[in-house]
């Protein structure tokens, strides 16, 4: 005789620990066992769209800031990117070589966030998370000495950046680019062969390259599941196509596999931020453009490998100082249609393990 | 570097298939009929050479007077993306099919495009508000919201 | 002998009271009730303080150091502050068996300590079956647990209650086999001759005993990695989510009243008790405690959290099995009647065996993980 | 790829943690020590500069939220603009900057300070003469590389050495 | 290629969420004016025949140094928050890292980010279902005056002070966690003056 089981309902969320953010799951439950969940959406939704269709273009960049508001350099390139497509800008080269140290490095600091989070939520209590956090502190510190915030940066601009470099900038930055790999080695020490992580995360919540495309899941996540797809080498923005760096990809896309994909991007983007170091020209840093910019009508999308996927903002202009339309396509929220497969037929506890290697912001998600 | 595809070939080759599908097209993009819409997206899939597997986004623009869905794909394998868009006059009704059928990843996509701007999309498996709450008066990303 | 354990004339049998005791039984009583009230207080307060500043240190932090002289005092604030807050007891709940819980769960884990000795025959009382004592009064907490998820009406604190209950009732097994182990070695259940058997400690004599106590115990009061019952990134904060003010404060207690146990517990039966060289032996004992204890916090530091069916499988799969092997080699050890002189040989052999059991059923018959269910 | 086993992947773990025990924190014990804060710190206030402003009203368009109040009244005797109110709600204020960068005559600075907080929402508002520029009141460098240089330099964490004791 | 279509959710209420979305309808209609700030005691300060006993020493002496913070960390000013609990700035430091993921074991709301009328309903819950005394810090633009969403206000709250009492304002977007150290101290001075027994009272019975 079967044993027959109700299904309950858990409601996890808007506020709960491991939900990195106001994000809220309705889990449907046998027993331990998740058989379908419903995410629920819009509990920070600020309407970042709407907001921009009032504002003048640089009065925008403020506001990308907030989108994914640990990687607020990827938003403003990406932004600015799409600005400058829109309006035909020619970018100077110190600007450009400026703009990729700093969306990489924001990468290493959104990584880090991403892995430590996803340790912590394994049941690392805490320790992973704070030793990365420490690493981004060392980032966040160089971020605050050229714009001179912590998190929301507003720093570039349409037609380049808002400042140059500060003179002590090199070696400091110098300094981190040698102390780096020694943490980042130490962290692997500290629990990537981890017995009871392996056997959490090995296997569990697998995305096949196949599925993922199809879900139009993009950044890490897509590259774990073994497809080599990535904006930098694949459509290169800004100068990109001078870099000499490999796109790392995993085979099988369970957790683990997520794990390891963003722990070796991190050493990549080092590499690049290397190479930058020392192509970096001198010269001008914003290019001549009048205070509120006015471009031509039509529509443009620019798209960047963020730390989360692909981040793209779809401008459509009416030739006025305010865009007509401003889209923002978040890899948050797209990469999260793929978790309803994913932890289907695992438990509780792999479901949060799952959501987290997903790494998710909810500013992005909700907009 | 990801290629653009031609609107105009892509088009013809549209054409050919479903006379009468296309409304215009131009170098950038194509503009199909809503009715003929999954037709064309699913020749866009499975078509070789075209190969558009991959649904970079989907969204919506309010031009007052008619709704345009703007749908950008791309593929992986040939590296070259195409933006192709409906158009919906109906402004207190408008309506779409769903292309969550041949691309999952438009299924939380088009929630948000019904939310905010309140094109329905048919055989949407879970066409409810996404953002907002339900009972929530308007679509705020309708350019007569105040 | 009918008229039970707790007899004057036991006590006296067992030298459980010094000689020259004034007063007798009463004052015995008495003076060792106050002495482990205020033991298992202090001493919850200390390792509070303990796992807060070693775990902040090891997190490259500080830790609470304003609260009094290198905030010392920390755990008092905590205190004051939450047995001072209002007491919410939710609409749903059932109000009787909510409040009756954290009483439920309290109580044992302060009466594990009438049979713990803090110094030669220091103890509240000797019971000739003592250990046998401990495992049944530690597993009543559960009950208390339980009834606490179950009162609340909340399905994180049932989550949590049903998580619990799973865990101490697999791992009470290996548990209660690891500390035959120990038994069969000192040929007695009193935990006080137990540590006077032990001329060198049984950690050396039993190490596959000790690991596995030490991880069983671990997971029976849920220290990381197997604090699934409150693993806050999932079930919230487990079965007291509902809970505030006074109840939560014995919850909180009891939490870590039971860490201290355990630890005595194992400083008892592996690491010799109060024995030791130069200290007085009250100090070795709260020395040893407070070490075992920070063992503790550094797996807990350190270790991801292991998911509920891992859980059960690693006692059913694994600690039980090397538990029976344990038993067994360390019977034939017993009755083959190892020579005195050679016992340092013993020891080389025990390690031996640890380790080639450990490789073999890991190699062979146990892998840590489980597959997904196909609904 | 290969992995460890029978424990030795928690061992390594566990060496890495003891060994931060044995580390030095890189705790700042903020009340009392203070870290130099960076030469461009956006600071929580503005500071106005009432000689070099001409009333053009600049910032106050150029506020991505409009938080920026300011009212001018024409002094025809010396034929410029009087500002009657300048007034900045720091409680609505997000410190982007751009205000500060469209200053076409350097008349608007951010302050250095970050100590703003309040028990009340009203005393959040800056009016005229809290935003004055007074000589105690530090300038952040933030657009003025000049201000910037008489600043203390920041502190930064990647010149705290961690790994030895 | 043949992909599964994403099908219904198994569990999806309708009435439900027409029942959520009606208590924020609710809640957004009665609450348009901010709630006044809990500053009486400011004024009290005038007053001289204030007389703190020792017992309200002690008691507010643990109360302060023992703030455990609730987790209701919507959006960018968490990682500030983050930020100040972690190795740099270390509000452990004070006996306040730790979270308690369940409110009613907290005693501090650090409301770090925006509000929005979704989510209004469920932090007013998790304020009442925290056990008195408790404590609110608004921490940064967003959750003073909804900062620069403010004009959004189809969907974002102007201030956590509509919906709640605010203790202290930490303006900053966000707040460096320096500036949110030295709020949580203006708020330990509060707490330092809070009257527990009032001595007037039991000297009149």
């Amino acid at each position: 005789m079967a044993v027959r089981t109700e299904p309950f309902v858990l409601n996890m969320g808007p506020v709960h620990p491991s939900t990195h953010g106001v994000f809220r799951m309705r889990a449907t439950l046998d027993g331990e066992v998740v058989i379908d969940i419903e995410p629920v959406f819009g509990y920070l939704h600020r309407g970042i769209e709407k907001l921009a269709e009032q504002r003048t273009y640089t009065g925008i960049t403020p506001l990308t800031d907030r989108l994914d508001y640990i990687s607020s350099m990827s938003n403003n390139l990406a932004y600015c990117l799409a600005v400058e497509k829109l309006a035909g800008i020619k970018v100077p080269e110190r600007a450009e070589y400026i703009r990729v140290i700093m969306a990489e490095l924001q990468r290493i600091a959104a990584l880090l966030i991403a892995v430590g989070a996803f340790l912590n939520d394994c049941g690392a209590y805490f320790t992973p998370f704070l030793y990365m956090f420490r690493e981004r502190e060392r980032i966040v510190d160089l971020f605050e000495m050229v714009s001179g915030q912590r998190l929301t940066y507003n720093y570039m601009r349409a037609g380049g950046v808002s400042q140059d470099l500060p003179e002590e900038f090199m070696p400091a930055l110098r300094k981190f680019m040698d102390m780096m790999p020694r943490f980042m080695d130490e962290y692997d020490r500290l629990l990537m062969q981890n017995e009871i992580l392996i056997a959490r995360a090995k296997g569990v919540g697998i995305l096949t390259g196949e599925q993922a495309i199809n879900c139009s899941v993009s950044g890490p996540v897509l590259r774990a599941s073994g497809v080599n797809w990535d904006i930098r080498k694949a459509d290169p923005y800004s100068i990109y196509d001078r870099f000499d760096f490999d796109i790392p990809t995993q085979a099988t896309g369970d957790c683990y596999d997520r794990y390891r994909q963003r722990v070796e991007e991190m050493r990549q983007s080092l590499r690049i931020i290397r190479q930058a170091m020392e192509q970096l020209p001198s010269g001008p840093v914003r290019a001549e453009l009048p205070q509120l910019i006015r471009p031509p009508t039509g529509e443009a999308y620019a798209r960047i490998e963020a730390p989360k996927g692909e981040l793209g903002f779809y401008l459509v202009s009416d030739n006025s100082i305010a865009p007509y339309r401003c889209h923002i396509r978040p890899p948050s929220l797209i990469n999260l249609t793929a978790l309803r497969d994913m932890v289907r037929g695992w438990k509780v506890a792999d479901l949060i393990i799952i959501f987290g290697s997903i790494d998710i912001t909810v500013g992005e998600i909700d907009r | 570097m990801t290629i653009p595809l031609s609107g105009k070939d892509v088009a013809s080759k549209i054409e050919e298939k479903f006379p009468g599908s296309v409304v215009e097209s131009s170098q950038d993009n194509l503009v199909v009929k809503g009715n003929f819409l999954l037709d064309a997206a699913r020749f866009l899939r499975d078509t070789e050479g075209l190969d558009l597997d991959f649904l970079n986004f989907v969204t919506a623009v309010d031009y007052y007077d008619h709704f345009e869905v703007v749908y950008w794909l791309s593929s992986l394998e040939h590296n070259h993306s195409l933006t192709i868009k409906a158009r919906c006059y109906d402004r207190e009704n408008p309506v779409l099919p769903s292309v969550v059928g041949l691309w999952q990843g438009a299924d939380l996509q088009e929630r948000e495009i019904f939310d905010l701007f309140g094109i329905k999309f048919e055989d949407h498996p879970n066409m409810k508000r996404i953002f907002l709450w339900e009972g929530f008066a308007g679509h705020p990303l309708r350019k007569d919201f105040i | 002998m009918a008229t039970g354990e707790l007899s004057i004339y036991n006590l006296v049998k067992f030298q459980a009271i010094p000689p020259d005791w004034p007063g007798g039984f009463w004052w015995h009583w008495l003076f060792f009730t106050v002495v482990v009230i205020g033991f298992v207080l202090t001493m919850v307060m200390g390792v509070i303080y303990i796992e807060r500043r070693g775990m902040g240190r090891m997190q490259s932090r500080l830790g609470p150091n304003r609260t009094g002289p290198f905030g010392l005092l920390q755990p008092v604030a905590d205190a004051i502050k939450v047995l001072l807050k209002e007491n919410i007891v939710p609409v749903a709940a059932d109000k009787i068996v909510h409040w009756l819980a954290p009483v439920i769960a309290f109580a044992p884990a302060l009466m594990i300590f009438a049979v713990i000795p803090f110094e030669n025959g220091a103890l509240l009382a000797d019971l000739n079956i003592g250990i046998l004592y401990v495992v049944a009064i530690s597993s009543v907490s559960t009950v208390g647990i339980f009834m606490a998820g179950w009162g609340s009406s909340n399905k994180y604190s049932l989550l949590g209650a049903m998580r619990n209950v799973a865990a101490v009732v697999s791992y009470e097994i290996p548990l209660v086999l690891a500390i035959v182990g120990v038994v069969l070695i000192a040929g007695s259940l009193s935990l006080n001759q137990m540590v006077v058997a032990q001329d060198i400690p049984f950690i050396l004599l039993q190490p596959l005993g000790f690991l596995l106590f030490f991880t069983a115990g671990c997971a029976e009061i849920n220290r990381s990695p197997f604090d699934l019952m409150e693993a806050d990134s999932e079930i919230v904060a487990g079965f007291h989510t509902e809970y505030s003010g006074m109840k939560f404060a014995m919850f909180y207690l009891v939490e870590y009243a039971e860490a201290v146990a355990i630890s005595a517990i194992i400083t008892t039966l592996f690491l010799g008790g109060w024995r030791g060289p130069l200290l007085p032996p009250w100090l070795w004992f709260i020395v040893k405690v407070m070490l075992v204890f920070f063992a503790m916090v550094w797996t807990r530091t350190t270790l991801p959290r292991i998911r509920i069916d891992q859980l059960m499988a690693f006692a059913w799969k694994f600690l039980l099995p090397m538990s029976l092997l344990n038993l067994f080699i360390t019977a034939l050890q017993v009755l083959a009647d190892w020579p005195t002189q050679l016992i340092w040989a013993m020891i080389i052999v025990n390690f031996a065996v640890m380790a080639i059991i450990i490789l073999i059923w890991s190699r062979f018959f146990f892998r840590l993980g489980w597959g997904r269910i196909e609904v | 790829m290969k992995f460890e086993r029978y424990g030795i992947g928690i061992a390594k773990g566990l060496t890495v943690t003891i060994r931060h025990l044995l580390r030095h924190p890189t705790v700042n014990q903020y009340p009392e020590q203070r870290l130099n804060i960076s030469r461009r710190f956006r600071g929580n206030e503005l500071v106005w500069n009432r000689e070099k402003c001409t009333g053009c009203g600049t910032c106050a368009k150029t506020c991505p939220q409009g938080a920026i109040e300011i009212v001018t009244s024409t002094d025809m005797t010396e034929n410029k603009y009087v500002v009657d109110k300048y007034q900045v709600d720091t409680g609505y204020c997000i410190q982007c900057g751009l205000c500060v960068e469209a200053c076409p005559y350097e008349a608007l600075y951010f302050s250095h300070a970050y100590e703003c907080a309040k028990y009340r929402r009203g005393e959040l508002v800056q009016g005229k003469e809290d935003m004055l520029d007074r000589p105690e009141r530090k300038v952040s460098g933030y657009f003025y590389p000049d201000k910037a240089k008489e600043l203390p330099e920041q502190t930064m964490l990647v010149e705290k050495v961690t790994e030895k004791r | 290629m043949e992909i599964k279509p994403a099908g219904k959710y198994i569990y999806s209420d309708i009435e439900l969420d027409r029942e959520e979305g009606q208590v924020i309808e609710d809640l957004k209609a009665n609450s348009q004016e901010p709630i006044p700030d809990p500053d009486r005691w400011l004024d009290e300060k005038l007053e001289q025949n204030i007389l703190l006993t020792t017992v309200d020493a002690l008691i507010n002496w643990g109360r302060r140094s023992s703030l455990w913070t609730a987790i209701c960390f919507p959006a960018c000013c968490a990682f500030e928050m983050i930020a100040a609990n972690g190795p740099r700035f270390d509000l452990a430091r004070f006996g306040m890292e730790i979270l308690r993921a369940s409110p009613r074991q907290a005693d501090l709301m650090i409301t770090a980010g925006t509000l929005t009328w979704k989510m209004a309903p469920n932090v007013r819950r998790i304020y009442n279902q925290m056990a008195e005394p408790k404590w609110v810090i608004a921490m940064g633009a967003c959750a003073i005056s909804g900062g620069i969403f403010a004009s959004a206000e189809y969907a974002v709250v102007p201030g956590y002070n509509r919906i709640i009492p605010v203790d202290v304002y930490v303006p900053g977007c966000p707040p460096r966690p320096e500036a949110l150290i030295y709020g949580i101290q203006m708020l330990q001075q509060k707490i330092a003056r809070r009257k527990n027994i009032d001595v007037r009272k039991l000297l009149e019975r």
